[in-house]
């Protein structure tokens, strides 16, 4: 399969938390399955962000809600400070939740209509009963306070307020047990961008003041990279390359982070956007995901090797890891024009 | 002003819509001009009223409710004279326009090749068989692989870039002389959306097509358009050719959009510049420049007397600033990020 | 190939929804209390009681029972015989076969159900497509007030109020009574039309048909107006289509995917609509049969006449899942579940 | 089941769909577009109710005033079951002359018509509220389970909702009465049941099929959203979240099909009463008053369209205000 292995995963014992060959699989009909996620590995030191970045369809946010088992993953371990989460149940995991977690992409959707700002960011501590109301009327104010929304509106409902409030609000809820960690999905790609701007400069206090560990995965390179302490760029539910984000931008390894970069709009009108970096064909269907490596039905590097065997993730520089047979060289450029139009489709 | 290859003027254009809550003027008082086979780029943030400007120039307007005033002259023919019969003829042949949302912009139960031809046959007088040649033709131009066996398809099996692949053919069917593109790639992933502009820019290329390409992503018109008119609130508050736009700048809302915006070449975690606030809602704009609100350089003046669009040096500039910022161009190169604003100019 | 595979989970689908219908209605009769040895001989001795269960076979178990009544070849007990073999029992009565009844009163339950249906669809169609287009406007305002006003008319009001006004003010039209129509196996098929057949079924008809316009024509209505704002319908109408085209080519196709799904399942209601109209218009079709088994206690009837009419309700729904997928190709291939 | 209709706005719904890019500042285009559109139209109808809801309102309030006033022998009405030979089938308004006294006439054995309809109206809306009661407490409950959980609780509930549904209501609740009279006759004796009870029941039972499907649908829309999601991760139990936050939104709707709910079970107790298993005579109802005397409708009409237009103002304003409360309340992806 394509991109598996775990060269770069630190030592067991720095990794806050530490996944291992995650495999998730959705029913798609007719008894058969469709992995989302297929042997994924990753880890997290504390206090870093882990940014995961890839098209619709490459598995990141499968990857966050698996680990935060919500769904259970079908195979692979989640070992959070030590305890395999896929092994918990009932109430050992629930114990173990408001240590994790989650930001979702929709700021309307992630807040019930029906419920004040204040039942909503006060929800974690009623559900674990933690501290009396008056010292839970205080940690939701100074919540409210830290995102930047005057805890004087907590008694209005979500749809009083913007898509940015709202996702404030939402980052409010996810502090308020004390979590080590916090998978972000997409948290900004909902918003304008004046707006993302101020969301994103809040994770980044956040992080610093609640001593967070974060996971931010986004379709936005530009986003991810300036979030994160190390990127990790999947297709198709694998993993094609995991780096520094200074490293990743400056001399990308793998053929499709290439491919990514290439095609993000700048803007500069010096850069004229140059066709032969464009990406041809489409993502092929993860029913029945390419043999081998998964990227080489668009890969012009492709070979037989890349179609017989599946590439295993290696480090090609420090702290660059690819899963590429033939991973570019510092320097190298690739051309991927002209556009093709006889490749697989859906 | 008038060239003599104006394709489009529009003057004073003001369109507003009464609903529950009051009157919105989503746009107020724009004009702008486009020559035969040029790009034009609007850019704005959700509510600049970029795509009720392109509806309205366009006519597509609902029924009841919608009031639009000002004279839009597409090869020096009044728009707004037009009978609802000679109004059809107009779109399609003159103009056409493709969607933000390609999973939504096709009839879900019409077949494809259905959709190309009815456009073909509705403008043209042609039989059924050429027409049907015409649109194989079509989609084989906007690189659809397999047309013959697309044409009998069913939108929902396509993917989303073959979506927005088969929506511009059915814009382009007519030949048509101004195409508005209403965030076109915005639904799309970030390579598909590559795919996309780059055709949409060939087939500009080949057919000598203006494109009015609307979108709230500077980098996506920087490489691609020849002029780009900045939105806010229902205005036009900077307009100037791509190259002159992004060095002359003056208008601190292009300003800080353009630095909000998380770029490659910045280092990770690094600090965004954010505009404060939200956009005003258009049914009570504040008083005096609609940007006073959220500009860290707002004065006394801008908060009571609305600036007017005045000329900049460079010739096609135009900005709407009682103290603008400093231009890129002449800050130091070490610069600090913000120009300070240079008082009672204009 | 995805249709047949479709297809083929549908039949099975319809065999296990058949099952629990039957069993449902077996149970309904079984289960609930009350002794039906009680009903048909209220007076008998306990041993005229006993022989009368021994013959009705409900002194054997509650499942097997079932199985007879189903008439499962090789599980059903010696001499019996049950559904599969036509069987649907005998009226406790006067021990007629209970198909006996079904063949004369089914046909003119369909015939009034069916006019009605074509009735309601044919009006509601246009006025639905006509208000959604004239949204707001005051031929939808007037259209759509009617409506409403239509729908709290009970049934059995407008029955009375017609057969009143219509049928002994006007007396345009009878107001009890049936003529056999060309379902009817009494039809007398040398005729080719029976107008007297029609004269007859006029009121049932209008009665049964009144609250379904309204239904029908408020959904396309909302239905049509929410397809009219999707994007697919500005991007016909950039093309430069007519009104017409748009109207009838693009939008009236995706809107009616509920309708019907409603018509289907509202075959339910017409036929519970058609106890009452045949009751009051004195049509003596399965309503009224479904009545006066009720009112005597003919509890072996009943059940026949309930599963009949399940069954055939299922069988519509499951034409209408047919029709859905001709409508909308985006079915064909997704997954049915 | 009268469907659920448009509202009185979709005129300006269409508007400020349109107009919403310009209406809601800070949310880009895209995925969030939808929901805001949800939102926006909620906040946008949060505006006073038009003279139509105020007319049903105030009509309804009027009906269950007169009912109970006259149930607890506040009112000056005569004995709704004593006759007054001399007045039967005289209407208000009737050829022959009218019935002095008896302000809306007699009926056939010359009862006082405004005293039987007064406290008919009691018979009639307990009958039917309390159906829905019943229908909502058990379906309520059936459709939340299906909706919140899925998988297999769903197949099976759903599977035994459209059983249920497959036999048309009329003749389901025609069997379920008869049964159930049966019964009680058996084991209490015929002054055991409270009829009326029977009736609740089947009415009640008729409708769990029906309001299960309803609150199914709505239950499983909101259990998809993110803040299910965010609940569970904080640790939330099943029966928290469905309390705390599917419920709260799937009650709009669940409102909004009870005031439905109401107007058919009305309706449905006339019904049955035509076919003679409805509230027993002597004790008045709507739809007894009407299927008890239904021969007479050609000499005194006004025995028949007294009740049956209470029945219809009664069933419109239900109707009207259900849809209000829709329109209102309800955002379009709950709607069935």
């Amino acid at each position: 399969m394509a991109g598996t292995g775990t060269a770069h995963l630190r030592p067991e014992g720095d990794a806050l938390l530490r996944v291992e060959h995650l495999v998730v699989e959705f029913p798609a009909g007719h008894g058969r399955k469709v992995q989302a996620v297929s042997d994924v590995s990753l880890d997290l030191v504390e206090g870093e962000t882990l940014g995961i970045v890839g098209e619709s369809g490459c598995g990141k946010s499968t990857t966050g809600r698996a680990i935060m088992q919500l769904p259970r993953p079908k195979a692979g371990a989640v070992v959070f400070e030590g305890t395999n989460l896929t092994k918990l149940k009932g109430e050992a995991l629930r114990a173990q939740r408001p240590r994790l977690q989650m930001i979702f992409q929709d700021p309307i959707s992630s807040l019930n209509p029906r419920r004040d700002v204040r039942s909503i960011v006060r929800e974690g501590l009623d559900i674990w009963k933690i501290g009396t109301p008056d010292e839970r009327e205080a940690k939701v104010a100074a919540a409210l306070d830290d995102v930047g929304i005057d805890p004087a509106n907590a008694d209005r409902r979500p749809h009083e307020f913007s898509g940015g409030q709202c996702q404030r609000i939402s980052i409010a809820r996810a502090v308020i047990t004390d979590p080590k960690v916090i998978i972000c999905d997409e948290p900004v790609s909902a918003l304008d961008v004046s707006v993302q701007a101020q969301i994103l400069n809040l994770l980044d206090e956040m992080k610093d003041r609640y001593g967070l560990t974060m996971i931010f995965i986004a379709h936005d390179l530009a986003v991810v990279k300036n979030v994160s302490d190390r990127v990790m760029v999947m297709y198709l539910g694998k993993v094609c390359e995991v780096a520094p984000p200074d490293t990743l931008y400056a001399r990308p390894a793998h053929p499709y982070t290439a491919a990514l970069l290439a095609a993000i709009p700048v803007p500069d009108p010096a850069q004229r956007p140059d066709p032969t970096t464009v990406l041809a064909g489409e993502i092929p269907s993860p029913l029945d995901p390419p043999s081998g490596c998964r990227f080489r039905t668009r890969c012009p590097k492709a070979t037989e090797r890349c179609a017989a065997e599946e590439p295993e993730i290696r480090e090609v520089s420090p702290g660059q890891f690819v899963a590429c047979h033939f991973p570019l060289a510092p320097g190298e450029t690739i051309t991927f024009g002209p556009t093709r139009t006889d490749l697989p489709q859906i | 002003m008038e060239r003599d290859d104006t394709l489009l003027q529009v003057t004073d254009l003001h369109t507003s819509f009464a609903t529950g809550r009051g009157t919105v003027r989503a746009v107020d008082g724009v004009s702008l001009t486009l020559a035969a086979g040029r790009t034009l780029g609007i850019v704005g943030e959700s509510g600049s009223g970029k795509t009720v400007l392109a509806r309205s120039i366009m006519g597509l307007l609902p029924k009841r409710g919608a009031t639009r005033t000002g004279s839009i002259r597409f090869e020096g023919q009044e728009i707004g004279e037009l009978s609802p019969k000679d109004l059809r003829d107009f779109w399609g042949r003159q103009m056409a326009m493709i969607f933000q949302d390609p999973m939504t912009s096709l009839n879900p139960v019409m077949k494809i090749g259905k959709q190309i031809t009815e456009a073909i046959h509705e403008h043209l007088e042609v039989d059924r068989s050429h027409a049907r040649e015409m649109a194989v033709a079509l989609l084989r131009s906007v690189r659809i692989p397999e047309p013959e066996r697309r044409m009998k398809e069913y939108p929902h099996q396509l993917s989303g870039g073959m979506r927005q692949r088969v929506c511009i053919a059915v814009a382009l069917a007519c030949g048509p002389a101004l195409l508005f593109a209403d965030e076109p790639t915005t639904a799309l992933d970030v390579t598909v959306q590559a795919q996309v502009l780059e055709l949409i820019a060939q087939q500009q290329r080949e057919r000598h097509m203006a494109t009015i390409m609307i979108t709230h992503d500077l980098g996506v018109v920087a490489g691609r358009a020849d002029e780009i008119a900045v939105m806010y609130a229902g205005r036009i508050v900077e307009r100037a050719p791509t190259a002159v736009l992004f060095s002359e700048l003056r208008m601190p809302y292009t300003q800080a959009l353009l630095s909000s915006i998380p770029r490659l070449d910045q280092p990770s975690h690094a600090r965004l510049s954010t505009i404060p606030g939200r956009p005003p809602n258009l049914i009570t704009p504040p008083p005096g420049c609609r940007f006073a609100p959220r500009c860290a350089f707002a004065q006394d003046r801008c908060r009571t007397e609305e600036p007017p669009l005045v000329a900049g040096d460079a010739p096609g500039h135009e900005y709407r600033c009682w103290f603008p910022v400093d231009p890129p161009s002449r800050r130091p190169a070490t610069g600090t990020p913000v120009g300070a604003p240079n008082g009672g100019e204009a | 190939m995805d249709a047949a595979r479709l297809i083929g989970r549908r039949f099975a689908q319809l065999a296990v929804v058949l099952l629990l219908v039957s069993f449902f209605t077996f149970s309904l009769v079984r289960l609930l209390p009350g002794d039906p040895m009680a009903t048909i001989i209220p007076f008998g001795t306990d041993a005229q009681r006993a022989a009368l269960q021994q013959d009705l076979g409900l002194d054997k178990p509650f499942l097997q029972q079932y199985v007879n009544y189903l008439g499962v070849p090789g599980l059903r007990s010696e001499g019996t015989s049950g559904i599969l073999e036509g069987n649907l029992g005998r009226k406790y009565s006067t021990r007629q076969p209970v198909t006996d009844f079904l063949k004369q009163s089914l046909p003119i339950s369909i015939q009034l159900v069916l006019y009605a249906q074509i009735l309601a669809l044919a009006i509601a169609i246009p006025l639905g497509v006509l208000t959604a287009y004239r949204n707001g406007s005051r031929t939808d305002r007037g259209i759509n007030t009617s409506a409403f006003a239509l729908l709290a008319i009970p049934n059995f009001v407008l029955a009375l109020v017609l057969a009143y006004v219509v049928g002994v003010k006007l007396k345009w039209f009878p107001t009890a009574g049936y003529e056999p129509g060309w379902l009817d196996p009494l039809f007398d098929r040398t005729r080719t039309f029976n107008v007297e057949h029609f004269k007859y079924m006029v009121l049932p008809v209008i009665t049964l048909a009144a609250g379904q316009v309204a239904i029908y024509m408020r959904l396309l209505r909302s239905d049509m107006i929410a397809t009219l704002q999707e994007n697919f319908i500005t991007m016909a109408k950039a093309k430069g289509l007519s009104n017409r085209r748009i109207l009838f080519r693009h939008a009236l196709r995706p809107s009616s995917l509920t309708l019907l799904t409603v018509a289907g399942l509202n075959i339910g209601t017409l036929i519970g609509g058609a106890v009452v109209v045949e009751v009051i218009f004195g049509v003596p079709g399965m309503g009224e049969k479904i009545y006066q088994a009720i009112v005597a206690r003919e509890y072996v009837e009943l059940q026949s006449y309930v599963l009949v009419i399940a069954t055939l309700f299922v069988l519509i729904n499951f034409v209408v899942d047919f029709l859905y997928i001709l409508l909308d190709p985006r079915i064909r291939r997704a997954d049915a579940s | 089941m009268p469907g659920p209709g448009e509202g009185t706005e979709a005129t300006t719904s269409d508007l400020s769909r349109f107009a919403e890019d310009t209406l809601s500042p800070g949310l880009a285009v895209g995925q969030g577009q939808l929901y805001m559109t949800a939102v926006m139209s909620e906040t946008g109808r949060r505006r006073r109710l038009g003279v139509g809801a105020w007319i049903a309102i105030g009509w309804l309030v009027l009906i269950v005033i007169l009912a109970v006033l006259a149930q607890l022998g506040a009112l000056p009405l005569k004995d709704p079951n004593r006759s007054y030979a001399m007045c039967a089938r005289l209407g208000p308004f009737a050829k022959e002359g009218t019935a002095p006294g008896h302000l809306l006439g007699c009926d056939t054995n010359g009862r006082d018509m405004l005293a039987r309809l007064l406290y008919g109206a009691w018979a009639s809306l307990l009958v039917s509220i309390g159906a829905v009661i019943v229908g909502f407490v058990f379906g309520g409950v059936l459709g939340m389970l299906a909706g919140y959980f899925g998988g297999k609780v769903d197949t099976v509930l759903t599977a035994v909702f459209n059983v249920f549904l497959s036999i048309p209501a009329v003749i389901l609740a025609l069997a379920l009465v008869a049964f159930l009279q049966g019964s009680a006759g058996e084991t209490g004796g015929s002054s055991g049941a409270d009829p009326k009870i029977i009736l609740i029941l089947a009415l009640g039972i008729v409708s769990i099929p029906l309001l299960g499907r309803i609150t199914r649908a709505s239950a499983l829309t909101w259990s998809e959203r993110e803040f299910v999601l965010s609940a569970k991760a904080q640790g939330a139990k099943p029966l928290r979240i469905m309390v705390r936050e599917v419920l709260p939104n799937v009650l709009p709707a669940m409102l909004s099909i009870a005031l439905l709910g109401v107007a058919v079970a009305m309706v449905a107790e006339g019904t049955l009463s035509i076919l003679g298993v409805g509230v027993k005579p002597p004790t008045p109802s709507w739809g007894n008053i009407i299927g008890s005397q239904r021969s007479s409708l050609q000499e005194s009409p006004h025995i028949i369209f007294e009740p049956a237009l209470l029945i219809f103002f009664t069933v419109l304003s239900l109707n009207f205000l259900g849809d209000v409360v829709r329109a209102r309340l309800d955002v379009r992806e709950s709607s069935v």
